[in-house]
């Protein structure tokens, strides 16, 4: 039986016969986002699985300093930093196998990161050099994708392609809370559950699309309520929980692994520094907001949590700081490197074999350049 | 080489048996769109592919193209190469940013390390008495997006023969199926089809002395009739048929007016901004010292594709190719 | 307070403090079709619309017939029968006042007759004499819109502005199954929504989009659920009873006219005959499904009520057909002159006034026709 | 005719004065978009205008282009003049169906009945180094769509007249804005703004006699700057600003090239199918016995727009622009 088949032989029938295709209770999504750090559900989690989300955090939030950081040293052209949305991040990255795939937005270098991919390879899109600075199929992570929503139905083609191909593999995409709007997010959501393809949707709803807050951009009850209009389940998560979060992506990944389709997973959480470096936060939000949700901190949450139950020693955080203080190094010292950078590279993967009017603009161009002129912007 | 025509055969025929030996050819080819599966498409080109290779591999998709071609940038990451149906010109619109932001350029900003090959079918043209959003000539759009070939058939060989070359290519094609061409009919034999037409050669379709007109796709049988009436006025034409837009055959197309002196281009697309300013330019730009009048243009007008009841007048029509190729400044030459 | 303002500061807080923007229960659809004819509702409707909703479906399904038989006499280029879905078509133009707008689909030219339009100027675009066959604002009927959801932004922008003005202005717009899967619909629920812009969404879920039945276009529970995503209330209608989806549509419309925003309503119909006079349905679907239906036909679900309660007699059902004899054969008639098409019309209404390259391009076709030229395709 | 200057004004402050101006004057003008509202726009052009006129005049969309422009298209029906602002070039790809499809079109296929009077500002084009889909020419797109017209400014006092006129416009116009001048300056006063500028007019930007140089927006000032530097080598350059790209001013560009003979166009978008095709096949038309040398292009490549660090090798730059008037075969002249 093919994929196609498996759905059903759905028919129309009159009214009184009608019936739903699928019974909605179960894909709504609680009333309140799901937390497992302070409540009772963290006595049943993993302390090794919680050991290894603090690392990363820590890592992460370090990570996101440095990178602020270069930008200000003109060593990046601009980042948008994750800090306070490290536990999306991090947990995005850890809950997938090795076969499954990544699909960051513009804001997730650090999902790539923790997923293996080299910071600055990671960066290199952000640094200038070039866009995609890391070969995707080398730790199946999809280029960071700048144009809001459009990576979604990348992952569902994807996912169904490994599925049609027979191979248990799932995709993870990550998508703003602006990216939501978009036609995109939409059609992929579609795609999606029509072919109960194996994809994850994160949604990290961090409060803001650049200065656009949430309320106005949907009035729905909750992000994670538009599942049911699609037929897969909704899920809504504390996004700045990293075990819960962690959990939640589990769930859904082992659903979509198995053949149940994809599920949409909301995470609350909150955008703690400016969109970008370029941008001034203090045109559009009160300090006194930023600073209620510091309080609820993915770091400060986790660690109390593994500090209280006995899981984490002095020891354990001083490992993670200096691991942090590790990446931060190296990734100073090689940022702080100037990047060569071959200008022939413009033509050479337009085609797989250059047109000959490409062929003649790379001459013009070798030509100016041995003639030692330098170009616009000098 | 010998070709046994053994019957004519319609280019949407031809169409569908290049993409039934593509996919016997190779399991990596996927058909999509909408109504490809059970209709076999709304011009029948996909006709019997989802009874013989399955649903799975001729798939009726949700009505959505930019979820379309997205889904099928996702598939050829994953190693397939998806053949998309756009069901008419108009409505690959809403997949424009997938294509301009993706499919365009995925290969160059992953530095080579991902291709994706993958076919775009978009029937277009004018001239069937479609309604309002079911004529245009969108190729201007295709042509300006670097990354992009673009091909058109005139002919039902070409059209195997570059759909295959198509479909086998390692980079993105936007396949233009001309739809006033669908039905023509030519000897070719569908059980000893052509070979695998090189993407980016153009042809010269009917040989001439006096002038070039360089066209493509639906205006080809146009021009080459043209070029029968312009006997009578005692000019011997010849037409270049493009095939591909992207990328161009310079050598072709300029060999072709260095000879004769004297080029029209003629095309359905509206003219300004259109391909012909284009090709134009650059043969002019190649060839300036052997035109004996400026290379002139006959393109749809630019206005909005007319209603049907008024198409006559919006296409490109033999007397308006003839009184360009009249206004070819033939005193200069006595 | 502006429109804008009215929205209320909504401020992101952490999980504990986190609340649902809405409550989603009231927003989702019951679980089967609403219905009125052969229920006890019936009773409480009111007879003399019902005799209304009654004279214009068989008034509707008689102009389905003529248009269609005009396609076979080349009347027509091409007709997109709404024949089954007749009470869809006759409550939407029904429901609204002059002032309200309605946007319907290229289907839809039938709630543009019911709601005024010249049948022929209805059926201009269909005849291929120009694209619009009317004026829009005569009867304010937006175009009748060929690519697939796109009128529905345009709804909600015109209600928004007309709110933004005082106007109490709603706008209706129709759009089929297979349009609710493009981006558009997504887009323009979700502007709705959070404009609270005085509009209704009615799909007709006539079970095909071409050939392309429901269960490859969606797994959602009905797409009326797909309301509770943008935060608006969804409504499940029997699309086939016109007293039960005017009923639907009139509570929307009033809930709009007073600033309650909109409603996404899916009434559950069928398209009878196939896409067009140019489609084959034979390749898609059997018989016997098509025959399901008939017996759930909109005019006879009708005419059974109000006959068995006494509301209609023979006359009234004879007035009925008279009267829908009449339009087909003034369609007939007029449709059957061939028109008068002035080629100039092609530049006069591109811009305000022609560009200098118009100009020159009028003058050559006008030399032309002068010349005798007949133009290509003679 | 005096204008006062008092003070350099940025030609984003002009903008922005414009705006300001156009909502003071009419109240049917709407500005709506991606944070153009408590933020003032990633540019910073709405800066103050949702405090002035209040959010219902300046409005916070949801992120979501197809339906800023389609719900637009519905506020214009209604009456209002929206003035849409897109982000970024690339990001106003979303909304292409709407434009090609219901803006451009709307006049046309309603038969005068129902105008669209939109303005669609785009900050477009490169040399700010911005990352990937930062940096787009998508002009090329708006001039093959009849129905638009296609404006753009180079100087300060142009960026207040033409978006004036922009507004003022019964028709749709996409108003394309160079980032990299957002921040130059000019003597030019704001409390005594220039008068609208007609949409359509061409100016002589620097008269010479030499050669023509055919360019817009962004590459204006690099075309002075070109011309100055060709004194060195004898050449009087003249730079034609042509502000608007459609309508076209043929009777400006075509009398400067006749007067000198000569002609190079200079943009930044790429060169295949750009807006240099059109230009340069027009003005060869129009202009073909007065030419000493066909009319040169310099143009981005015919790439996908490189990253920040390679930006400058694909920018039309002084020294690539005076290798193209070096190729206008001089020596025929001797
Ligand atoms: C299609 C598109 N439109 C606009 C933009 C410009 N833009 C970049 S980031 C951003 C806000 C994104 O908000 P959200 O999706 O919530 O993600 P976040 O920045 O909060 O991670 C916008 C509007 C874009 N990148 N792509
Ligand atoms: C954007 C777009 N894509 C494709 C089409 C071609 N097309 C015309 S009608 C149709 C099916 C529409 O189905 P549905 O929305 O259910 O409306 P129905 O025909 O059933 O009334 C398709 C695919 C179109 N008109 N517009
Ligand atoms: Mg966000
Ligand atoms: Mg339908």
């Amino acid at each position: 039986m093919t994929v196609m088949e498996q759905r059903g032989a759905y028919r129309p029938s009159p009214p009184p016969a009608w019936q739903p295709r699928t019974d909605p209770t179960p894909l709504l999504p609680d009333a309140a986002p799901y937390r497992v750090l302070g409540t009772e559900a963290a006595a049943k989690a993993d302390p090794e699985l919680l050991r290894r989300l603090y690392a990363q955090l820590v890592r992460g939030r370090r990570y996101n300093a440095q990178a602020t950081a270069l930008t200000k040293q003109g060593r990046l052209a601009v980042y948008p930093s994750s800090t306070g949305q490290e536990a999306c991040e991090v947990a995005a990255a850890l809950v997938l196998e090795e076969r499954d795939w990544l699909f960051p937005s513009y804001r997730d270098t650090l999902a790539a990161v923790v997923r293996g991919v080299d910071p600055v390879e990671a960066l290199t899109l952000l640094r200038g050099d070039w866009h995609t600075g890391y070969d995707p199929y080398a730790h199946r992570v999809a280029p960071l994708c700048t144009p809001l929503a459009t990576q979604l139905p990348h992952a569902v083609g994807l996912a169904h392609a490994a599925r049609l191909k027979g191979d248990d593999v799932v995709a993870l995409a990550i998508v703003g809370d602006g990216g939501t709007s978009e036609g995109d997010f939409h059609e992929a959501l579609n795609f999606a559950a029509v072919w109960q393809a194996p994809v994850v949707f994160l949604v990290q709803n961090n409060g803001f699309a650049i200065s656009v807050p949430l309320a106005k951009q949907t009035a729905a009850p909750s992000l994670a309520h538009k599942a049911v209009g699609y037929g897969m389940p909704g899920r809504l998560v504390d996004g700045n929980d990293a075990a819960a979060v962690h959990e939640v992506l589990a769930d859904a990944v082992r659903h979509a692994r198995v053949g149940g389709g994809p599920t949409l997973v909301e995470a609350v959480t909150y955008r703690v520094e400016a969109h970008t470096n370029a941008d001034d936060d203090k045109r559009y939000r009160a300090d006194s907001e930023v600073d209620a949700w510091r309080d609820h901190d993915p770091i400060a949450l986790l660690e109390r949590e593994l500090t209280e139950r006995g899981w984490l020693d002095e020891a354990g955080v001083r490992a993670a700081r200096e691991d942090a203080e590790a990446l931060a190094a190296d990734l100073r010292a090689r940022l702080n490197q100037d990047s060569e950078l071959d200008p022939m590279d413009l033509f050479a993967h337009v085609y797989a074999e250059p047109t000959p009017q490409l062929r003649e603009q790379q001459a013009l161009l070798r030509a100016e350049l041995e003639a030692g002129q330098e170009g616009e912007l000098r | 080489m010998t070709t046994v025509a053994v019957k004519p055969a319609t280019m949407a025929q031809a169409l569908t048996r290049a993409l039934r030996d593509a996919m016997a050819a190779d399991p990596a080819v996927h058909v999509m769109g909408e109504d490809v599966g059970t209709l076999g498409g709304v011009f029948r080109v996909t006709d019997g592919l989802a009874r013989e290779f399955g649903e799975d591999r001729c798939t009726d998709t949700p009505l959505a193209e930019a979820g379309i071609l997205g889904t099928a940038v996702g598939m050829a990451m994953y190693g397939l190469r998806p053949v998309v149906e756009m069901q008419f010109d108009a409505f690959a619109y809403p997949s424009f940013e997938q294509l301009v932001s993706h499919v365009a350029r995925m290969r160059n900003r992953t530095r080579g390390k991902m291709p994706l090959p993958i076919t775009i079918r978009v029937p277009y043209g004018g001239g069937i008495g479609g309604v309002e959003h079911h004529s245009d000539s969108s190729e201007a759009y295709y042509m300006a997006t670097p990354g992009l070939h673009v091909v058109t058939p005139s002919t039902v060989a070409d059209a195997y023969g570059l759909l295959r070359a198509a479909i086998a290519s390692d980079d993105p094609v936007v396949f233009l199926e001309p739809k006033r061409l669908y039905w023509s009919k030519d000897a070719w034999n569908p059980d000893d089809p052509q070979t695998v037409e090189p993407i980016g050669r153009a042809v010269v379709r009917r040989s001439g002395r006096s002038a070039t007109l360089i066209t493509y796709g639906p205006s080809v049988p146009v021009c080459l009739e043209a070029a029968e009436a312009a006997r009578a006025e005692g000019w011997d034409l010849e037409v270049v048929d493009l095939r591909s837009l992207v990328p161009f055959d310079d050598e072709t197309v300029c060999a072709s007016v260095r000879r004769t002196g004297r080029a029209v281009v003629v095309h359905e697309s509206g003219g300004f901004g259109g391909p012909g300013g284009e090709i134009a330019a650059r043969v002019t730009e190649r060839c300036f010292h052997h035109l004996e009048a400026p290379v002139l243009r006959v393109a749809g007008f630019d206005t909005p594709y007319p209603p049907p009841m008024l198409e006559r007048h919006h296409l490109p029509g033999v007397d308006r190719i003839l009184d360009a190729v009249a206004r070819l400044q033939w005193e200069a030459e006595s």
